[in-house]
């Protein structure tokens, strides 16, 4: 019986410095929150923003180092470093647009932040996860916060309903999510994915309880990413919660969700991708169709985000049922990359307008604004077009290489439909920019300039879906290298990538 | 003789369904959680086996976590429910349908 | 032999500036300026057609002037030049074309004098001048296209000049569709002889070309023939597309005379002595211009004698004149269906000025039941009539008998006996109706409308001068074709010989007939000219009220007659209205708005139907989403276990 | 590498559209804005003065690494079909500018000039790209503006036009996608590497089956924009609802885009499957010129009426094209040009009286020749243009689409059925005209109508001049146009010999030919 | 474990499970529930997991089911009115959990290896071994549950104190009434 011995940890200092700078961040900002009325809550944004900045910068430093931390706890590549980053942005950008919400609506700053931090830090450590239990308590980190942030504004039923929802079905997937854990565990007998991964390739690929713990993750993730049939909350969910909160759910939850699920799939998994990519295919079916058909006849601009969310879910998972092919990885975190830009500044949009008086969100109220505001119609026709996926914009490319991925692994029938729901899609993301260009209505907009953080979260997200639409070669590298660090390949020609 | 894990893992799940069965057939919010406490039970009943059966530690440790993550839904969840019951003066699933469609 | 001749382009380039002139500086420059730069520009075109025809005739015969402007389209191998060719031919095409175009043109400046659209009209005169004159010069089948349409816009435009008045209007909307349902035989006619050609590897349109590689043509003759043969029935107003030069004569009346009896509906009798070599490589063809020509002119003479319109009586003649050039160049006889074209443009023109000055002295009165007794009033019309009528009814020594009788005797002699039979009858309805006419107008005691009748005078100078000079030459211009052996007989035939009785063509021809049989042939026709004189001045003169009571007596073969057999009305039902309504209620409204959209529209409807639906699954309620998701999960785990089963 | 004029052609109009954006005085916007679309015009024509006429290969070729990794260059070429297109395009564009600054545009002209220069970008690229991703591209980026310009500045059911409009091209465009995608697959497997460059990806080895359906994922998306029928009701809808700049683009340009797709890749790329196709095309375009004819000439609305004329020329189009001979490509492409110039013309002529009357019902006109004579005239002569009389330029394409579909295929009867098209497009021209400037005054507001001012005559005479001159000389195009046709249909023969299955090619082979031994 | 103390224990977990989700009174289930944790727990110490059955014991009951009592009380809630409809949903709702039960046992019983009981180190599940693993293999982990619970509180705090303006943004009825006119394109 040695007594316990702190020095046989392998301790590595740099993997955990992002983390803990958000999360000092986080409880730095409930300290000070403590000290302050709601009213004055700017200061707290900005010091969550100052600690994301932090974040950021630490993270770049874990780039190109690819190791296993912790014993294999935190797995340090360019692929959580690419997913951080994004992550730290996007909610960097969400507190961007609440900085303004937060104050109008009088909310409780320093509890906003702090989750929004919290959040964060649980999707950060998603990407960065070694092991099935770090990402599973990095979700929950996660969900719970974002739980209560989707509640966050209580005096309206609507914030109440969407949270109980999301935190009910989020609490019952986590089951589902967990007894699969339980089973892949019970199965190779560690939890660990690098042991895993090795234990597939040494056979054992048959193994019931392998395959069923790997079916009940696909339904946990599949509930995080709001794949069909486990996307029903997310409407609710998305048009409940404060529209800061809802454009986090639906980019940050996302891309951590599929940080960890592309993880756990893609690259360690990846050797039985036979057992899964089938499942993927009916579910990217399902989930774009659906998701499609259904945005297009909502009215609500926030249900139709929503929705639109769940089909662009169904386009990655396109990109994941073609696993085989070199080029899917890269392909997929570029179009995420490309969405995350999009759908933001989408919500930013939303947020700017639905603060510019009491407007329940529809579509129809944004009739007009091209008179009104020229500028931020043209900024919301771009997310559009970028969205619906039409070149030059980042939602072109990003779409461009995932099909091309697929078809190069010979789906080409996936394909054709994914091509026809990008029809539909076409359909009602241009009914927005009828809205805003071609029909008659008076939206007044409050002055931009009295909110510049918005605005600048606004301007950042047109940059991001235009530049790397046009110039998606540095990106894409970024992606690809991500992905094949991951897989602990050495970076792979481009060339190998495409069909 | 002892029970084999098998019936540890049929007993789990057996748990496991009958919570999903109260997620969905009770009104009561409050006790539709309950129900996923006991889904999250039968769970760790799960890795407990598990564990035992592949004779590690881990099952064990994961399940303390669990407990720790129950815990902590557990605050939150009540706290929702809370400020729900609150703004609607009812905690019952059908009337919790502002938003749809 | 061909000789490089450059002023060719001057005789196109007169004309072209007397357009260019008339439409940009013809309002502000005035009428005067007008009325003399556009006659003269014809004059000039004349002038240098002289001038080659001088040159023409002191090269050895069967040589030809020619001139390129540059090459026209090139496309492959394909190509064609914009080109013009000077032979016997076209040099009497281009003398007829200038000259009465000229005399026209003077005619029209005292015609038209007050109308307000002046330079309007000498504009679409000089077109159409220069439209002709590219048809007739023309060395290649697609340059002569361009001067072929070129005409049916002109006549278009100069049908429809009155615009004002939508029956004009329609008129010239009819003549110009007619007529492309022509062309698009002739540029049918054009693929197919290109296609034949080029599948030897032979890429040319020129007419010496062509004739060069007439052999082959021989294949595709028959078709190739009656394709254009097509063309010409809608510019040559014949069977079956003659519909639109009676409603024409609704356009000013000097337009009739050039257009619609001198120059242009004789532009199918031209294209086809132009391409005799390729015609008499198909017999079969060649006799069905012969018989279309004849049924023709039968036909539309029988129309003539009932219509009381003193232009629809001549408009109808000129296709029954047509149809004897038809019959004349579709027995072979090409040179004998020139002459007539000469000839005819001569007192046909004639005829019609003169009756534009008769129109023209009423005040725009066309009913010869409000005319008559005219001939004190305006003696030089009587006179110049006069001669124009006997030249048409073929009564020697006046042009029309040499050039008649010449189409008659190939007739008979190339063995088409019952086409000579119908020609000799047409002859004599020729007579008939022309004299009736004659008689109606000018003899009789004058029914013309009391306030019209005291202002009634004769034209000016500028009017009748034209007259007396077509009268002239319809007097003397049969002169030229005396019969063979006749002192310098039969010089004409001679001067186009050698275009249009080239190697093939020589064989068809009928033997130089004996002396004795043309005196026979001619004979006949004389005395069925003379019988129907004789009747008419019966009828018309004698007792005018018996032609009502022959009407009384059978009035349904009268009113079929005079409503000329129904053939528009036929027309219209048969063709125009089902294509409208086909239009209208099968494509647009079927096809397109119900089948078509209605897949679109329906398609978008399914779409968002079932959107509607799936969008009713959001119930609201947790605990439904919570078991669609446990469905979800059964699926899953049912897939495993098939996978785990298997 | 011919220095930086095609990228200069493509992307002044960009710079200028953003430059528009920058004006805020109404004048200063348009003023500023036709200059910008002079400057490719200028640029057009000294490329067409410095064009190689014995070149049948890209010339002033620009090409650089756009996305290596992925093969995706940005690779920029003319050659002689293009040529003519792009100028085209730089005139059209510009006389559009011209005439709408004349008061048809009254509404937010800032928007309205930076998308038309927009929208020039995107055709001037997709004409210039030899990139098939950079093609796409602008193909897209083209679709855009114009849909933007129908949805706001259009009239009536503008909003059911722009997403009948919209979804149409869409669907056709992203089978397209596939197809290029598919395509570079397959290229990669034979060539080893990645490449999206045109010229690479011709000589692809793939199975009939592959090839065919590659094909229809080409040809669906062209035949829609052509528009070739069925797939033709977006267009009578987008043009009728467009504002006049848009439908003269949208019929003078846009729809050429398909017509040229078919030149440029759908045949090259795939040609057994063209051949194959042959048939099929022919026969619906044949339908194309009898149907748009007919529909057209029931049509109580003047636009709609040119609209469906577009569906009738565009028909003789592809029925040259299909005719894969010198002179039915050649006179496709001619005849490209000419529908560019008459239907532009016709719909800015539509889009004048328009403004004097706000309706185009024909039944509310007649006897304008009376009150209105210079605009009767210039009608008269682009009718005539457009219904092809000889002399004109229309007559040029529409006799050598003819001759080529009688001398290059076996369905040489097709060229018999399109003739009858020839009598209907007069017949309901000249109907329509009639109607409009023919016939007494029937309504007393057309008494007092003014007649064109100076800027709508220059706008016009641009035109007419160069129909004309296109109608008497079109040897200096055609001549341009033929290196880079034979290479073109060198390459179908070449298919063709593999295999030998159309027997009576006459004149097809013998062009190719006599055309060797010169 | 023998097998007739496992049956024992079993039978007692399915019952508090269906008494759970069959009893009216939200407090009574609650009691079901503890019976069926503590049951699991001792089931835990069987399996050799014996500190983890006393935290089970602690943790669950002595914790997160007074939380939930606390609750309850506080919101005095009333048992559930009688079964309200939704007979649809309450049967399929059972039949598809039944079938998850049995589609689950299929694998268990169709994986062979399972029923294998290792032999285990001595100590096993012992608080030495639990304690090192946390601070060793599962440090992070463990660090990352202190981040989990701070966030929790903070959730747990921002919801349920009381709002500053008490007032609701809206009511229920009036968002009601505001649901979805027509949809805006056309």
């Amino acid at each position: 019986m040695n007594v316990f011995n702190p020095s046989s940890i392998n301790f590595a200092w740099l993997p955990i410095l992002p983390l803990v700078a958000v999360a000092g961040g986080a409880i730095a900002v409930l300290l000070v929150g403590v000290r302050l009325q709601d009213e004055e809550s700017e200061g707290l944004g900005f010091l969550a923003l100052v600690s994301l900045l932090a974040a950021f910068i630490l993270t770049l430093f874990t780039l190109g180092q690819n190791t296993l931390a912790f014993g294999g706890a935190l797995a340090t590549d360019d692929y959580s470093a690419f997913f951080e980053l994004i992550i730290i942005a996007v909610a960097a950008l969400t507190v961007g647009m609440s900085l303004q919400y937060v104050a109008d609506a009088a909310l409780a700053g320093a509890e906003f932040y702090g989750l929004v931090l919290f959040a964060a830090f649980g999707m950060m450590l998603m990407a960065a996860a070694g092991d099935l239990i770090i990402i599973f308590l990095g979700l929950e980190t996660m969900s719970i916060a974002v739980y209560a942030l989707a509640g966050f504004e209580r005096r309206d039923p609507r914030s109440n309903e969407a949270a109980i929802k999301y935190f009910l079905l989020g609490a019952f997937s986590t089951g589902f999510l967990l007894y699969g854990i339980a089973l892949v565990y019970g199965a190779t007998g560690t939890i660990r994915l690098e042991p895993i991964r090795a234990a597939l390739t040494s056979g054992l690929a048959a193994n019931p309880l392998l395959l069923l713990g790997l079916g009940m993750m696909l339904i946990g993730f599949g509930f995080k990413v709001a794949a069909v049939p486990f996307h029903m909350w997310t409407p609710d969910a998305y048009e409940g919660a404060p529209t800061p909160v809802t454009a986090f759910m639906a980019v940050g939850v996302k891309l951590a969700a599929f940080a960890g699920f592309l993880r756990i799939f893609l690259v360690h998994l990846g050797p039985v991708s036979a057992r899964w990519t089938m499942v993927l295919w009916v579910l990217a079916v399902l989930t774009m169709t659906i998701g499609n058909v259904n945005a297009l006849v909502q009215t609500s601009i926030k249900r139709m985000l929503a929705y639109s969310a769940i089909a662009h879910a169904g386009y990655v998972m396109v990109g994941m049922a073609a696993a085989p092919a070199p080029s899917a990885g890269g392909a997929i975190l570029y179009y995420l990359l490309g969405y995350a830009f999009a759908s933001l500044g989408a919500f930013a949009l939303v947020i700017a307008l639905e603060r510019a008086r009491e407007t329940h969100g529809l579509i129809a109220d944004y009739r007009g604004l091209a008179r009104t505001n020229p500028g931020l119609a043209a900024a919301m026709a771009l997310f559009m077009l970028s969205l619906a996926g039409v070149p030059p914009l980042a939602g072109f490319v990003g779409k461009f290489y995932v099909f091309s991925a697929a078809l190069s692994s010979g789906l080409v029938w996936l394909v054709i439909i994914a091509v026809l729901n990008s029809v539909i899609s076409a359909y009602y993301y241009i009914g927005v920019i009828v809205a805003m260009y071609m029909q008659e209505g008076r939206i007044e907009v409050e002055q931009m300039s009295a909110r510049p953080a918005l605005l600048i979260s606004i301007a950042v997200a047109v940059a991001g879906t235009v530049i790397i639409g046009i110039f998606p070669q540095p990106p894409m590298n970024a992606s690809v290298n991500a992905f094949a660090s991951a897989v602990g390949r050495p970076a792979i020609h481009a060339t190998a990538l495409l069909p | 003789m002892t029970t084999p894990i098998g019936y540890f893992m049929a007993l789990s799940a057996v748990l496991f369904a009958i919570g999903v069965a109260g997620m969905l057939i009770r009104r009561n919010v409050i006790v539709m959680f309950m129900s996923i406490e006991l889904m999250l039970n039968a769970v760790n009943l799960a890795f407990v086996a598990l564990g035992r059966r592949v004779g590690s530690m881990d099952g064990q440790v994961i399940v303390f976590f669990v407990m720790t993550v129950a815990a902590a839904e557990a605050a939150v969840g009540l706290a929702i429910i809370i400020s729900l019951f609150r703004s609607r003066e009812t905690l019952n699933a059908d009337e919790l349908n502002l938003l749809r469609w | 032999m061909t000789q490089s001749f450059p002023a060719l382009g001057l005789i196109v380039l007169f004309p072209a500036l007397g357009l260019l002139f008339n439409l940009f500086w013809g309002q502000r420059a005035g009428r005067p300026a007008v009325s003399f730069v556009a006659p003269a520009m014809i004059f000039l075109s004349f002038a240098v057609a002289l001038w080659g025809l001088a040159r023409l005739l002191a090269l050895p015969a069967g040589s030809a002037l020619g001139f390129t402007l540059w090459r026209w389209i090139e496309a492959g191998p394909f190509h064609a030049d914009i080109a013009l060719r000077f032979d016997a031919l076209s040099a009497v095409m281009t003398l007829v074309v200038t000259g009465v175009g000229a005399v026209i043109h003077v005619y029209s400046v005292g015609y038209m004098a007050d109308d307000e659209d002046y330079a309007r009209y000498f504009t679409y005169m000089n077109l159409f001048e220069l439209a002709m004159l590219v048809l007739v010069l023309a060395d290649n089948l697609l340059l002569m296209f361009i001067g072929w349409e070129g005409v049916g816009l002109c006549s278009y435009l100069l049908i429809a000049f009155w615009y004002g008045n939508p029956q004009f209007a329609y008129s010239g909307r009819k003549a110009f569709i007619v007529n492309r349902i022509g062309d698009a035989g002739f540029i049918l006619g054009i693929l197919v002889i290109v296609g034949a050609l080029a599948a030897n590897g032979v890429w040319t349109l020129t007419f010496a070309g062509m004739h060069a590689h007439a052999v082959l043509l021989r294949p595709v003759a028959v078709s190739a023939g009656l394709l254009l043969f097509l063309g010409a029935t809608g510019k040559s107003a014949q069977i079956p597309l003659y519909v639109w030069l009676p409603d024409a004569m609704v356009g000013p009346t000097p337009v009739s005379a050039l257009i619609h009896a001198a120059t242009m509906v004789t532009a199918g009798v031209y294209m086809i002595a132009r391409l005799n070599f390729l015609f008499t490589l198909g017999p079969e063809a060649m006799r069905v211009v012969a018989i279309i020509g004849a049924l023709t002119s039968f036909f539309a003479a029988t129309v003539a004698i009932v219509q009381s319109d003193i232009k629809r009586v001549l408009a109808y003649s000129t296709i029954s004149q047509i149809g004897y050039m038809m019959l004349g160049v579709g027995v072979g006889a090409f040179a004998a269906g020139i002459f007539h074209l000469m000839t005819h443009a001569f007192f046909k023109g004639l005829l019609f000025l003169c009756a534009g000055s008769v129109i023209h002295a009423l005040g725009g009165e066309q009913d010869m039941n409000r005319m008559g007794g005219l001939r004190h009033k305006l003696p030089t019309t009587w006179v110049t009539m006069l001669v124009a009528t006997l030249a048409i009814s073929g009564v020697p020594p006046f042009a029309g008998f040499f050039s008649k009788d010449l189409i008659l005797e190939s007739a008979y002699t190339s063995g088409h006996i019952w086409l000579w039979l119908l020609g000799v009858i047409t002859a004599g309805l020729t007579a008939f109706y022309m004299f009736r006419l004659l008689f109606m107008t000018f003899h009789g005691q004058s029914r013309v409308a009391p306030d019209t009748a005291h202002h009634v005078h004769e034209s000016p100078p500028v009017m009748t001068i034209p007259l007396i000079v077509l009268a002239v030459l319809s007097a003397v211009g049969g002169l030229v074709g005396l019969p063979n052996g006749v002192l310098w007989g039969d010089a004409f035939k001679r001067f186009l010989a050698p275009v249009v009785e080239g190697t093939a063509a020589r064989a068809l021809t009928h033997p130089e007939t004996i002396g004795a049989v043309g005196a026979i042939l001619s004979a006949i026709a004389i005395a069925a000219a003379l019988i129907g004189i004789t009747l008419a001045w019966v009828l018309y003169l004698r007792n005018p009220d018996l032609p009502e009571t022959l009407a009384e007596r059978m009035r349904g073969l009268y009113r079929i007659v005079a409503r000329k057999y129904y053939v528009d009305e036929i027309y219209d039902l048969i063709i125009t209205r089902p294509l409208f309504w086909g239009s209208t209620y099968v494509l647009q409204r079927g096809v397109d708005s119900l089948v078509i959209d209605g897949i679109v529209d329906g398609t978008g409807f399914t779409v968002e139907e079932s959107g509607e639906g799936l969008r009713k699954l959001e119930t609201g309620n947790v605990q439904h989403y919570a078991f669609v998701y446990l469905l979800g999960v059964l699926m899953i785990a049912a897939y495993y276990i098939y996978l785990v089963m298997r | 590498m011919g220095g930086i004029w095609l990228t200069a052609l493509t992307f002044v109009p960009l710079l200028g559209a953003f430059a528009v954006l920058m004006q805020t005085e109404d004048r200063a916007i348009w003023r500023s804005a036709f200059v910008f679309s002079l400057i490719p015009l200028l640029i057009s024509l000294y490329l067409f003065a410095a064009f190689d006429p014995h070149d049948g290969g890209y010339q002033f070729v620009e090409a650089y690494g756009w996305i290596p990794q992925f093969g995706i260059s940005y690779h920029l070429g003319m050659d002689g079909i293009s040529l003519f297109l792009v100028i085209l395009t730089a005139i059209l564009i510009s006389l559009s500018i011209l005439y709408s600054g004349g008061g048809d545009i009254e509404m937010r002209p800032r928007e309205f000039c930076f998308f038309i220069l927009l929208l020039e970008t995107g055709l001037l690229g997709a004409l210039l790209a030899v990139d098939l991703f950079l093609f796409y591209v602008f193909w897209e980026v083209m679709l855009v503006p114009m849909y933007f310009l129908i949805g706001i500045w259009g009239h009536g059911r503008k909003i059911y036009a722009t997403f009948k409009f919209v979804l149409f091209t869409m669907l056709g465009s992203l089978l397209m996608l596939v197809a290029i995608l598919y395509l570079v697959g397959a290229a990669r497997a034979h060539l080893g590497y990645l490449t999206f460059d045109l010229p690479q990806l011709y000589h692809v080895p793939l199975t009939r089956t592959e090839a065919r359906w590659l094909f229809a994922g080409f040809a669906i998306a062209f035949a829609i924009k052509v528009p070739m029928w069925p797939v033709h009701t977006w267009l009578p809808d987008a043009h009728t609802e467009a504002p006049t700049a848009g439908s003269v683009i949208l019929a003078g340009v846009m729809l050429k885009m398909g017509t040229y797709g078919f030149l440029r890749f759908a045949i090259p790329l795939f040609p057994e499957a063209a051949i194959e196709a042959t048939p099929l095309f022919m026969a619906l375009a044949v339908i194309g010129i009898i149907y748009g004819a007919l529909v057209a000439m029931v049509q109580p609305d003047l636009k709609r009426l040119v609209a469906y004329s577009s569906v009738s020329h565009l028909g003789f189009v592809m029925l040259g094209i299909f005719a894969l001979d010198p002179q039915g490509v050649e006179g496709a492409i001619y005849q490209m040009l000419n529908h560019g110039l008459s239907t532009g013309g016709l719909f800015l002529l539509v889009g004048m009286i328009y403004l004097r009357r706000h309706t185009r019902e024909i039944s509310e006109f007649g006897g304008l020749w009376k009150s209105v004579p210079v605009y009767a005239a210039i009608f008269m002569v682009v009718m005539l243009s457009s219904i092809g009389l000889p002399g004109l330029n229309g007559f040029v394409g529409e006799f050598l689409i003819l001759l080529g579909t009688f001398l290059g295929t076996a369905w040489w009867w097709f060229a018999a059925i399109a003739v009858a098209g020839i009598i209907l497009g007069a017949l309901y021209m000249l109907y329509a005209y009639e109607r409009v400037m023919w016939g007494p005054i029937t309504k007393a507001v057309n008494e007092g109508l003014p007649d064109l001012n100076r800027r709508e005559v220059a706008v016009m005479v641009p035109l007419i001049v160069l129909m004309v001159l296109m109608g008497l000389y079109p040897r200096p195009l055609l001549s341009r146009m033929e290196p880079s046709v034979t290479v073109l249909l060198s390459r179908v023969h070449a298919a063709e010999a593999q295999d030998n299955r159309s027997p009576q090619k006459t004149g097809l082979q013998l062009a190719a030919h006599s055309r060797s031994q010169r | 474990m023998p097998l007739w103390l496992f049956t024992f224990l079993a039978v007692i977990a399915i019952v508090g499970a269906f008494g759970v989700i069959l009893q009216r009174s939200p407090v009574h289930c609650l009691l079901a529930l503890a019976l069926t944790l503590v049951d699991v727990g001792v089931l835990f110490v069987g399996l050799g997991a014996v500190t983890l059955g006393f935290l089970q014991i602690i943790i669950y009951v002595g914790a997160i089911m007074v939380l939930f009592l606390f609750v309850i009380w506080l919101l005095n809630l009333q048992s559930e009115a009688k079964p309200n409809g939704h007979l649809a949903l309450k049967f399929f709702g059972s039949i598809g959990a039944a079938a998850l039960a049995a589609e689950l046992s299929v694998f268990f019983f169709s994986a062979q290896p399972i029923s294998r009981v290792t032999s285990t180190p001595s100590g096993y599940g012992s608080v030495e071994d639990l304690a090192r693993m946390l601070f060793s293999d599962y440090l992070v982990a463990f660090e990352v549950t202190s981040i989990l619970l701070l966030a929790a509180l903070a959730g747990a705090i921002a919801l349920a104190r009381r709002v500053p303006g008490a007032a609701l943004l809206r009511a229920p009825a009036e968002i009601q009434r505001a649901a979805r006119p027509g949809s805006t394109v056309r």
